[in-house]
């Protein structure tokens, strides 16, 4: 098993000093850091490969061409979608939703429901709540309990044969909570329903076999899995890719364009217009190599001690509040300081060295479940050390004294 | 830290703790709303304006202790001056917590020139202006609402 | 002035071996290489100050949003736009279309027209087609003359209080045309209608100055422009993005969140949800830097004899069609070779190293035209040279000795 | 230049200036529409099957010299032959053009392994393929269109 010490290697961002100081990087589940691997891979092909996909007979087109497929390959293999045509390249998450909001929310009915929770990040609300005004569909949430677990009877409940599509997040990115997918999509097709998982979070953590889960789409960002900004996968069940409509149009998608009448190529590609992120597919394919060459045990390994450790030290301090305690969770701790407010704990930890995230985390409804404009939030990546964590604790006790 | 103390100045911390003209005018010649969605600020700021002159202004609402303070100390700064000087102090402070000032400007603003270690930290810059774009507003028409980010 | 030596040293993919064999790259209208420049500021970014932006009070995430935003001020200056916000980040031209074809398409009624021309890329074409058939609104077309001109007496006829936009591309794709834009401008504004350019060919080649030009939308890509995939430009005038709803919805662009209702930033964050394509904007922003260096009157001095060259040595090859002869015209040759099918010069070209495009090039409705399937393209960029271009011409002339 | 003689072999060129079989069979027993939008390859296949004999097989419409030769020996290969073997040699045809062959598949293609040069440039096999592909369709099913891309 490959060691922290020899991982950070691969990351020298985290031990260089910014400022003459040296941070302690606790804000994974905003964005991650890339290995070198990743980066050479993206600055090689700049240099060595540059050329534009899916039309020149030339040798570098080609190359970069068959490159961008071996990428939907390789995401086809560490998701196990059962086809490649499965795998939609989008510009991250968000933008992933927002195609299945809009392509398959376009075949909502008044009167149908869309469910989606009260845990979701922003991302997963809006787009859902666009496309039920514009179809007169309408908005169920499932609430979660305090300790962040989601109300599975209160989903028993809302389910109906009314209900179209499910759309919930794998992981939380504010309580961490792993939610119990597999079980929700069960019950959901039992209805009839599609669900979609916001696994923009998960991924990071937590194989995903998205054959095993059964969900019918499953969407994540490269940045938030070690790999590189401007690209996500949206990976949908063939059967519905092949019957949704395209989302944006132009070039590379199309079949025929006549001023009368335009045809559309085959899923994915009539889900990918415009010259495609070819750069950042080519860097997200190396982030899965070196995903793969670490393995999701080893990241488990080194990231649950690192949890346990901070959340036993964090409820050893007096007058802390932390937010969710589910038993399946990831390494993001959210909590606050009681009398400090999380904007001034941001600017002392700053201070400290520790960069880690201060606000409502794009996760506004859980703020006001909790009735609390605001949490810090710390999140553990399998690069992170004890003695990162201990800087941390430090951090909150000084914080804690500073404004006693 | 010394710069960290320059910004929480003991002034400041006090401020935060116990805020002065807390509460609710109502009711007023002026109020307005202002927020700031991105960390959670959320302050009303009330006014009765009688000739002119501020016979009574407070506010209201929560935030961290930049705003908190800020709100608490321009309120004991205006109260019974005059909305030109209002208007004023506004803009020295607005300047103040972004770029160098005269020692003239510092002579005007008095207690308030507490915030100057608010320039060091950027991000925080919209804090401590939050309740004075929210007096601005108030100043300008007699009820609103503004968001700063 | 910068000589094309001195421009070839930032750019050493130009003169690297593949098999042993040195290209000619001449399919700058595909997509353009990227000097060292730019790499390295992206490289630098991801290794030193990799950070999230628009969310941290820590030092990285300021550094990184301030960055951003710098970039949004150099390409403001860049294309003279009036303020910042007027700048939308996109992930390519095909989006930014998309964008306002969805977003200011909304206010389209049934019987509204819009007008595009017979010249346009798919992806300026596909988005209208779309968004009338959405709304009941009338697609119509300015034709072009062999010549490759639009026909401005027919813009005149098209014409009238029903026309809300028009949509036009500023250069040519295939046959080079340097469009006026600034009279179309005029006459469309005279209808109360608004105008978008799609600016993806224009921008490599020419000044752009959208308030001289008083276009209501310009849309360019990064990877057109000697920068970086994954990244576009929406320019819209303030007062149009102000009052258009937003199109992608999720985190980042949103005000507030309840599950009752949702209200939005303003433009240009409106426009901007999910977590941005930091790598890439900072890049184009290195894009920008590097361009303004070289200045546009030596991309005119480099390109203009190189286009003029190989013109008329093109044209006493007999045997040749060439597509498009247009007075005011950017370094794009479009042509065939008679008896020849242009995949198959293609193929040809590739084995003699010259690196071009043949098909459709996304503008079936010019092959229609002209009632053929595919063009060769050859395209000039400022690092191109003299030797290139008669690497081409004696390529042309060993495809017709090859099937004669 | 000599990899690509391999590609552009002479009967190829051959068969693309005077390309056999190039007439439209109307009526016809089996048709299939097969294009390729990108490189605008378009070719209509026309197949009279009596008794699982291929009676006459022709083709039209306008391509590459690849496509465009490939429909051409297609058609002189199968004329008279079994559908059987227009699926057999079907399959080993596919193959030839994107993998290496066993010496006894080559002898089933005859005249058609001037083709083997394909398999050197993978974005040609489409072209190759095409009329292939639409002759599959036009076996499977009566009428049809399908598209390579
Ligand atoms: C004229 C024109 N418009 C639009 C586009 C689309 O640009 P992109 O693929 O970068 O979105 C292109 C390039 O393919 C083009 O040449
Ligand atoms: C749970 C969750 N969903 C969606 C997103 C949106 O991802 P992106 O901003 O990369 O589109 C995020 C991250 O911000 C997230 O944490």
């Amino acid at each position: 098993m490959l060691t922290v010490d020899e991982i950070r290697k691969d990351f020298p961002i985290l031990s260089r000093k910014i400022n003459g100081k040296q941070y302690a990087y606790l804000d994974n589940t905003t964005t991650t850091h890339k290995p070198l691997s990743v980066i050479k891979t993206m600055t090689d092909f700049l240099k060595k490969e540059n050329s534009s996909v899916n039309r020149g007979v030339y040798y570098l087109s080609q190359k970069a061409t068959a490159r961008c497929e071996e990428t939907r390959e390789k995401v086809q293999r560490f998701i196990n979608a059962k086809r490649e045509e499965e795998v939609v390249f989008t510009k991250g998450t968000t933008e992933a939703i927002n195609l299945v909001a809009t392509s398959f929310g376009s075949t909502l009915k008044k009167g149908d429901e869309v469910i989606i929770t009260e845990m979701e990040h922003h991302a997963n609300i809006v787009p859902w709540q666009q496309v039920c005004l514009s179809q007169g569909a309408i908005f169920k949430v499932i609430p979660f309990s305090d300790s962040g677990m989601l109300d599975q009877e209160a989903f028993d409940r809302l389910l109906s044969h009314k209900t179209k599509i499910v759309a919930i997040t794998h992981c939380s990115n504010v309580l961490g909570t792993i939610n119990s997918i597999k079980k929700m999509v069960e019950k959901a097709h039992k209805y009839g329903a599609k669900v979609l998982i916001d696994g923009a979070q998960a991924i990071q953590h937590l194989p995903i076999d998205v054959q095993d889960l059964d969900c019918d789409f499953y969407c994540f960002s490269g940045h938030k899995l070690y790999g590189p900004t401007g690209i996500g996968i949206l990976y949908g069940k063939y059967e519905l890719l092949s019957m949704m409509p395209p989302y944006q149009t132009g070039g590379d998608m199309i079949d025929i364009v006549t001023f009368e009448k335009t045809t559309f190529k085959e899923t994915p590609y009539k889900f990918e217009a415009g010259t495609s992120a070819i750069v950042e597919i080519i860097g997200l394919g190396a982030t899965i190599d070196y995903l793969e060459n670490i393995g999701y045990e080893t990241i488990t390994l080194l990231e649950v001690p690192l949890l346990e450790y901070a959340m036993s030290e964090l409820k050893q301090i007096e007058g802390i509040s932390i937010y969710g305690s589910a038993a399946k969770r990831a390494g993001i701790i959210s909590f606050n300081i009681d009398g400090v407010h999380a904007h001034d704990a941001g600017t002392i930890f700053d201070d400290e060295g520790v960069a880690l995230r201060v606000g409502h985390h794009c996760a506004q409804p859980i703020m006001t479940h909790f009735g609390i404009p605001a949490t810090i939030r710390a999140s553990i990546g399998f690069y992170n050390t004890k003695e990162e964590i201990d800087k941390f604790i430090i951090g909150v006790k000084k914080i804690k004294e500073f404004f006693k | 830290m010394s710069r960290l103390k320059k910004l929480y100045e003991s002034t400041i911390l006090d401020h935060n703790k116990n805020p002065r003209n807390f509460r609710v005018i109502s009711p007023c010649s002026n109020s307005s709303h202002g927020k700031n969605p991105l960390c959670g600020d959320d302050y009303f700021v009330f006014l009765d304006i009688k000739e002119g002159i501020i016979e009574d202004i407070s506010f209201h609402g929560s935030g961290c202790a930049i705003s908190m303070s800020s709100g608490s100390l321009m309120t004991t700064h205006l109260k019974g001056k005059t909305v030109d000087y209002a208007y004023q102090n506004k803009d020295v402070f607005l300047k103040m917590v972004s770029k160098d000032m005269t020692s003239e400007e510092k002579k005007i603003l008095g207690k308030l020139s507490v915030f100057e270690g608010v320039k060091d930290y950027p991000v925080r810059v919209k804090c401590a202006a939050l309740v004075w774009r929210a007096l601005e507003d108030a100043l300008g028409k007699n009820k609103g609402e503004i968001s700063t980010e």
